[in-house]
């Protein structure tokens, strides 16, 4: 990562700074593979069941596995309880994050089988989808899916005029916010996940990928760090 | 699993459970409060491998016609899809509804929660209070670890802050003020499984299948709900012991787990 | 039964008195067995329909046969009208009634097979999961199904201080009142079902399950007189 | 059930039924009304093996802005599943909204039903009927059990009190105040089977497939409403026909069944 | 058609006058057929798919094609916007309207199949459940499924004391509108479909019926037109 | 629909495709507004074989209390049983979902429907418009298709009239007053298959794959919402050349097929 600029933003951090990350693979028992992610208060558990048989059959996929996930926010995870149940939000989130994993998993391995992939959310505060993402890369890894390769994500976008890395909600609520939710697989950066809301011009959208390649970068670092953890011992 | 639940039942004959336990010992608990800074009260609560999480949310709201000075409570549990690659049997949406009405009731019953001073204006506004519980991972007995949850989370809890206007404001922080619990109702579950009592089942003792019967109770040591499920019966006697080992259990609990939390 | 008190409850039954109990067995001609029971004012029509193939197929057990129940109150069951469709109280219901049938019935010879018990609440004055399980018994018994045992069912409690069987809803709103439904087998008095809702003593919960025992043996005759009526004819 | 079915057609073709009767013969039919102390209104009819109840409970509430001066009606309705090991084909769930609507029309259309009397302060408040049908036993002809039960209902019911608030008062019986009703709207299906126009069939009649059309007559002998159904046609005479058929039928109703529950 | 007498409707028809009529056949070209139809300012398009597989598997029928309707106004069809969604009358005119197109198809020819009709109201004026059998009928013809003959549909009805063709909304809103959609085939104009809302006597019925049928004739010849219109070319 | 994939990834390999268009080429574009009497405003919108519609309707309702001053907007949007055997992947109601809140944020990004505009009575009344998106033929590149459809739609508006009570007035004509839409808003998707990025892609191409990165952009040329999906990764170069091309599409559909539809 480069070198940090002295921290202007409201709780300290430099431009380029990830708020603290917390990594843990491994922690839930009836799973097949979990993790469970901090970006500062942004608490995310990832889990991974299978493969295992397709219910309803009539989904299956005779020549690869299927790969399907849940995103959910938990009823106490926001300010204003968020009732459970169906919400257009989860299902496009999900239906993203699915997206950019998928070219991950050797699917074909798994002829007619499902992949499951829950991810909680149990306290909220701006990147949920990306601390999300970086869990269930996790959770598919401790699970022993066989991976091409591993994501990262993290949201790049702008605030009171500054390109930042990783917004928090506070910073999300400046005028001219942007943000830029972004995943990259850690060999050589592909872009899996991108998308963004806001009002930005095309030089804007240059530079925070490349804030959020760094960003990428360190949590992939991470990432190894917190799976070797996990296997060191056993 | 077949082998499994056939060697559980032979352990038991001789009174022996996989893990070395006694029958009537539970599992290490571990409650954590506050685990969510946007709940107003909350806890995980972790019986070995199980782990729950509740927490509280509190808005306002008109009250019902027919208690115009009383606060209201709503329950509802989720199990997670990482908690368990099934469930204890029947359709899951059955045990989630029974998870969440089992101590709902429980908690209600035992009137610890002071619905009257939960009321802001007679007739016009009171507090809501959203109890809502989350199953994490699941290795038995679960109404237990709820209940406890349920408990913590309330114990938890403080007000959030109203406006000027009445409504919650969730600009400022929540108040100092912690939420009218006076008490801890316990919900513990007695399994029977091939004619012998047990507490604190894991999901492969629970495998074995069998009745169960959890009983609330609260401080004083009155039963405040009872909830008989699974398959099996009970002989009255059976029904009497276990009121004794649940009052029991129900104690060394608060002495224990809670006072060590709070 | 024992000897009755004096009556002093607002419909003069002693303590320990049901109210009137109507049964009657094979009401429905569409049903494989059915029951019609009435508690007082209480109504419960119980239909079995089964064992039948299982719908959706996934659901179905290769050893033995799936017994589901569904609870429901008609709309206008009760005062206020109710609102067709899911609600959480008669899934419960649901679920613990079918919990307390499943060991009556020899579900081991039916596998891959449903046994789907109806019960239809159309009038409602306390103990209707009592009267509903105590018809179902009757309807599965009429259906012809192998069972080991019949269960009765009725409610014990508590108003204004005295141990009561059978509460009404006007028994009910006492304010120190509390409500256990029990559900006993004929032969050897097992307790197949018992919830309860109030605040009492350990000493209160004994009394209550002796006189819910001497109820559930009164009740147990009316049902085999019940199932006699039906079958001296034919 | 092939067989069964090749049989009634064969029957048909010399107008003769499994049962004996007349092709314009209705199996005897019985009206029990206030089956249910909770109703306002309510009925159970029989019509041979079929068995249909139905029930109006009354609320209050705004009236539609389009007509502030009228009440509000509602009909739902649901088959039982003890009705039946089947039903008539299609989704059940159209089966049970077609039988509601129908129901439904026939009793608007023929304006016996008088809304104007169901206001209560114009442009506020009005009365909610909700009329609740429940097939609980299915041997053939259920729209006209159901048409026969909800008119038997209505006139069965009557007004709930309402308190100094204007609220409804389930505290006190109801009100000997009749609902106003006037007059007996009657839906009498016609199917045809084979070429043959019949009365009242049975769920084995049923069985061997065949267009139905139902009319709804008032007392004075108008047409208030009309549903085909079923599979296959009607000539336009065969449905002239079918009007004189079902206004005497509807007649012969009024004059005998509705009198002697009445 | 019988002689038109002077128009005196509010648009200038004689009682027996359709609206406007627009019939094109084949108009989507994802549709194994399709029709878009025009009564004045009710727009309907319909589209068929099948033969095909019955998903789910047990609604199929081991001796014949299933056809199943789904009739839907687009939410913008209407003054007030329609949510999207289930309603009850969209489930009942989609029944009467399978059930008149079933005896038209030769179902037993694909056993185990499913035959879909999709009608789409895109603008609504009145007569929209026989503006769309009209269509329905030549989405079939389109799709190539053997029928034993076409139907057409129209509404015949009574406003201020006439008898009409084809009403339209304004005169369905007469204090004495009754409003009976009548289908007939194109052969011996067996009715097929027929519905009445209102207050009318016996001999009115036979009238309508009379002026239905005059109706049902015209919208044969257009609709065999607009088959010949699709094919000529190709 | 194998040999169809694989021979479209080989004609890719030599920047041809199927219907020997260029790879930034569009299909023929048609724009019709107006098409719906009972739409505020409304758009088909044909790109080759697809077809979509969009409709806006408004109605009047309570401002959201965190913007009291400004109007709601809301979008659906639903595929057609008619417009396709099957969907894009995923279960349909995903596709369905990302469509309407892609076009969604897209106009809502753009600042180009000026909410303030919408609002009547601050903190009382305010416009809520419903944006209705619906496919009838799917072709390929639905969401080009429904966010053109969408702006037409918009572009079209008109209010509806208030009565004297501020309720919206069915009785009369729509007002010639506008809806405040300044600009047009539109989403181009660029895919990627096979290492080629290309504009509007069939059904067909779609087929064989792939990821896409769709970019609305507003009239100065600034972007307003991203949206990738599909099967496959971009290189960041990728990106930043896609959001040149999605530029200078819609540009030139503003200055193409936009002037000749206004």
């Amino acid at each position: 990562m480069s070198e940090k600029k002295s921290g202007k933003r409201p709780d300290g951090r430099a431009y380029n700074d990830m708020r603290p990350v917390k990594m843990q693979v491994g922690v839930l028992k009836h799973a097949n593979g979990s993790a469970y992610v901090e970006f500062g208060k942004t608490h995310v558990y990832a889990s991974v069941h299978g493969p295992k048989k397709v219910h309803p059959r009539h989904m299956e996929d005779g020549e690869k596995a299927i790969l399907r996930c849940r995103y959910n926010m938990i009823p106490f995870s926001v300010n204003d309880r968020k009732r459970p149940g169906y919400d257009r939000r989860s299902v496009e989130i999900a239906k993203v994050i699915s997206e950019a994993l998928q070219p991950m998993v050797f699917l074909e391995e798994f002829p007619k089988s499902a992949i499951d992939i829950d991810l909680e959310i149990t306290q909220a505060d701006a990147g949920t989808r990306v601390a999300a993402l970086t869990a269930a890369s996790l959770a598919l890894a401790d699970a022993g899916i066989p991976m091409r390769d591993l994501v990262a994500a993290v949201a790049a976008g702008r605030a009171n005029g500054e390109i930042l890395l990783d917004l928090t909600k506070e910073e999300e609520d400046a005028k001219d916010a942007v943000d830029m939710p972004v995943a990259m697989t850690h060999r050589d950066n592909k872009v899996m996940l991108l998308q963004m809301d806001g009002d930005m011009s095309r030089e804007d959208l240059n530079q925070m990928l490349i804030v959020a390649k760094e960003g990428c970068a360190e949590l992939a670092k991470m990432q190894k760090a917190a799976l070797r953890e996990k296997y060191k011992v056993e | 699993m077949k082998a499994n639940k056939e060697y559980i039942l032979e352990m038991l004959k001789a009174s022996k459970r996989l893990d070395g336990r006694a029958l009537d010992e539970m599992r290490p608990i571990k409650i954590e409060i506050g685990i969510s800074e946007n709940a107003e009260g909350s806890a995980r609560v972790t019986i070995g491998d199980t782990v729950v999480l509740a927490g509280v949310k509190m808005a306002t709201a008109e009250p019902y016609s027919d208690s115009p000075d009383k606060g209201v409570m709503t329950t509802s549990a989720e199990f997670m899809p990482c908690a368990s690659h099934k469930f204890e049997g029947g359709r899951p949406g059955e045990v989630e509804v029974e998870l969440a009405r089992v101590v709902d009731r429980g908690i209600r019953g035992s009137e610890c929660l002071d619905f009257e001073k939960l009321c802001i204006t007679p007739g016009e506004k009171v507090w809501l209070s959203f109890l809502d519980i989350l199953v994490l991972d699941h290795d038995g007995n679960l109404i237990d670890a709820a209940g406890i949850a349920a408990a913590a989370a309330f114990l938890d809890a403080k007000f959030p802050a109203l406006d000027s206007e009445g409504k919650v404001d969730r600009s400022v922080p929540l108040t100092d003020k912690k939420l009218p619990m006076a008490g801890i109702p316990l919900a513990i579950t007695v399994r029977k499984i091939n004619g012998v009592l047990m507490l604190d089942t894991t999901e492969a003792e629970e495998e074995a299948v069998g009745a169960r019967v959890t009983i609330t109770t609260k401080d004083n040591g009155n039963i405040t709900s009872i909830q008989m499920g699974g398959i099996g019966g009970f002989t009255d006697a059976e029904i009497s012991e276990a009121a004794k080992i649940t009052e029991k259990t129900a104690k060394k609990l608060r002495d224990g787990a809670f006072k060590k939390a709070f």
